[in-house]
């Protein structure tokens, strides 16, 4: 299967600007499906973006982050053709991670 | 890392146990492992209603109000399912971030910790139930500072 | 435009047969029609129209131009081209149903079968192509085959569309059934597709801002976030029908697909621009 | 007490009234219904939702012996699918006069 997750990162300056989408339901727990059951809680609690073994980013995020949820952040002291890792973990325990180039 | 973060970090160490205090030892870990580590993500910081609650909650103390910080989402809100945040903030040393949504059932949406070196700026998109006041946490020099704006979310989404 | 309007209503009286129109061809209603939104925003260019509600407020751009940093649709179209590119059971591809291998042909579609006599719109064709391969169709409103016709657009993002009504009674009368529908009022709230996106479009009903007509297919398929997912542009029909309620017909019906065919005309010359987002 | 037999001539005759009420309102519900689903098959691709909902608790309302709620119901469908035709009879006309183009 594909990356749960699609990551653009730019450096500009000093400055890299990096952009991530993840592919996640973010149920609620307070939503109904079409047959009238409430549809369990299940969403990315916590999202990690390293750079170098550093952590740059840490998101700790609750059911009120949208589907699919977006991430922008803005860090220093990477450059051009450095890897970066993102990774994921839900409340389910299931997690996920991918490695992106800065551009 | 600051009180202010350690002291929600500790609540979760506390409830995870072995394997959040030795994680706990390193501030910031060397994890080259997939997975992140969710066990000091604050249940009850994000089980709390209401914004001032869940700020004390989260941060041990009350933010007061702050023009430095800028906060860059719509005024009508064409879907409360997917709503555009940015916050961004001239506060200097900046450790960490939060979101809530005041009128969403638990206020808290998302919190970041911002390492030294990281900007203080983040974009997310939220779901809000129906109009709101959104209010953005700076933690600056150890103090907590909020910005609010609202926004007016209606049911739209004409046609099935 | 107001003076044209009146003399061609007045023709229209005069005249028996609605099928001999006074010489109005399909070029020249999208002519007129590009005329009547030119004067109704002076300030929009053309090109925008595809945007929709976006080329008219400012507020709603901005939400609009947010997503589109990483719109929510791209997991849908990276699943739509791996399905585009996997092989059939018999090892053929939907490549092979295209002309140039289904890259880039969006803006010409949906297209006259002078042969079949009918509309054949793009998620027709790629039904077509699976059961031509042994495969079960999909289902037209979701899922799969939005996936794939997002990709499909995806390759076509900028082209502009070149629909052809070809000079036979059928293609025109396809064409016809299509603006009929378009114009005619329906459902117990008695509303036509144009009575908002003609004669209203810029203005809110409730919380929704009317899109004009001009433009409108382009943006197909859409991902919207009261779905949470991508859909046809059947299923807006559908859920508009729905709306003025009007009961659905059913997604690929002959009447939705002459309608899209006459959309679709509408629309040349303006660019591919799905999939795109709304809300 | 006084007027036993008074009362139970009383007493049947309710009782029967509604009986043969019920009968007369099942037909007149078949008829109803009937009338009410050609009217809407007869509105072609202008069928009204509100209309197909109707006929359906009509349905279901009848499943369940409740024959003055389908009549009801029945009776609504008609008139709704009657609306129907009446516009889908209009307009074959009036699209041309809002029609960009003619």
């Amino acid at each position: 299967m594909a990356s749960s997750i699609r990551v653009r990162a730019v450096e500009s300056g000093g400055v890299t600007s990096l952009k991530a989408l993840v592919r996640h339901p973010m149920d609620s727990g307070f939503v109904k499906d079409s047959a009238g059951n409430i549809v369990p809680a299940h969403f990315i609690q916590v999202l990690t973006i390293s750079h170098n073994g550093k952590q740059v980013f840490i998101a700790d995020w609750g059911p009120a982050v949208s589907k699919d949820p977006f991430l922008e952040c803005r860090f220093e002291g990477a450059k051009k053709g450095d890897k970066l890792t993102i990774s994921w973990i839900d409340n389910k325990g299931e997690s996920d991670s991918t490695e992106a180039t800065i551009a | 890392m600051i009180d202010q973060t350690r002291r929600g970090f500790l609540k979760g160490v506390l409830g995870a146990g072995v394997a959040g205090i030795a994680l706990g030892s390193g501030l910031i870990p060397l994890r080259v492992e997939a997975a992140p580590d969710a066990s000091n993500w604050s249940k009850k910081a994000f089980s709390t209603p209401g914004v001032d609650d869940t700020i004390s909650e989260l941060y041990g103390m009350e933010a007061v109000e702050s023009d430095k910080i800028s906060m860059d989402l719509p005024t009508i809100a064409q879907n409360g399912a997917v709503v555009p945040v940015t916050v961004e903030t001239s506060l200097p040393n900046v450790t960490g971030i939060a979101l809530l949504v005041a009128q969403n059932p638990n206020a808290l949406a998302a919190t970041f910790e911002i390492p030294k070196g990281t900007l203080p700026f983040v974009s997310n998109r939220l779901k809000m139930a129906e109009t709101t006041d959104v209010v953005a946490v700076v933690i600056s020099d150890g103090k907590a500072y909020k910005a609010t704006q609202n926004v007016k979310v209606t049911v739209g989404g004409c046609g099935g | 435009m107001l003076k044209a309007k009146i003399i061609l209503v007045a023709m229209s009286v005069t005249l028996a047969t609605p099928q001999v129109l006074a010489g109005a061809t399909p070029e020249e209603d999208r002519k007129e029609a590009v005329e009547y939104f030119k004067q109704m925003f002076p300030d929009v260019p053309l090109t925008e129209f595809v945007n929709g509600q976006y080329a008219l407020n400012e507020d709603r751009r901005s939400q609009w131009q947010s997503l589109q940093d990483f719109p929510p649709y791209e997991f849908a179209v990276a699943d739509g081209q791996e399905m585009f590119e996997t092989p059939f059971a018999n090892g053929k591809t939907y490549a092979s149903c295209f002309e140039n291998d289904g890259i880039g042909i969006r803006q010409n579609y949906p297209r006259f079968d002078e042969n079949k006599k009918e509309v054949i719109t793009l998620e027709l064709a790629i039904n077509q192509c699976r059961e031509v391969n042994g495969e079960k169709p999909l289902k037209y409103k979701k899922g799969d085959i939005a996936s794939i016709s997002a990709y499909m657009a995806s390759t076509s993002k900028g082209k502009q569309f070149d629909i052809k009504v070809p000079d036979n009674p059928e293609a025109l009368a396809a064409y016809e059934d299509g603006k009929e529908f378009y114009y005619s009022r329906r459902g117990q709230l008695n509303f036509s597709c144009a009575g908002c996106h003609v004669q209203n479009p810029g203005k809110w009903i409730r919380a929704d801002l009317l899109s004009p007509a001009l433009g409108q297919p382009s943006n197909f398929p859409v991902h919207r976030s009261k779905w949470g997912e991508l859909g046809t542009l059947h299923r807006r029909f559908a859920g508009c029908n729905a709306n003025v309620r009007a009961e659905p017909l059913a997604a690929q019906s002959e009447e939705y697909r002459n309608l899209e065919y006459f959309l679709t005309y509408m629309s040349n010359g303006l660019s591919v621009v799905g999939p795109s987002t709304r809300p | 007490m006084m007027n036993k037999p008074l009362l139970t001539i009383g007493l049947s005759l309710s009782l029967w009234v509604p009986l043969c009420a019920q009968a007369g309102v099942k037909e007149d519900f078949q008829k109803i219904y009937s009338e009410a689903e050609s009217a809407h098959k007869d509105a072609g691709n202008f069928q009204w939702t509100t209309t197909t909902a109707r006929l359906k608790t009509a349905e279901s309302a009848a499943e369940s012996g409740d024959y003055e709620k389908a009549k009801a119901m029945a009776a609504e469908a008609l008139q709704l699918a009657n609306e129907s035709v009446a516009q889908r009879k209009k307009q074959a006309e009036a699209w041309k006069n809002i029609a960009i183009g003619g």
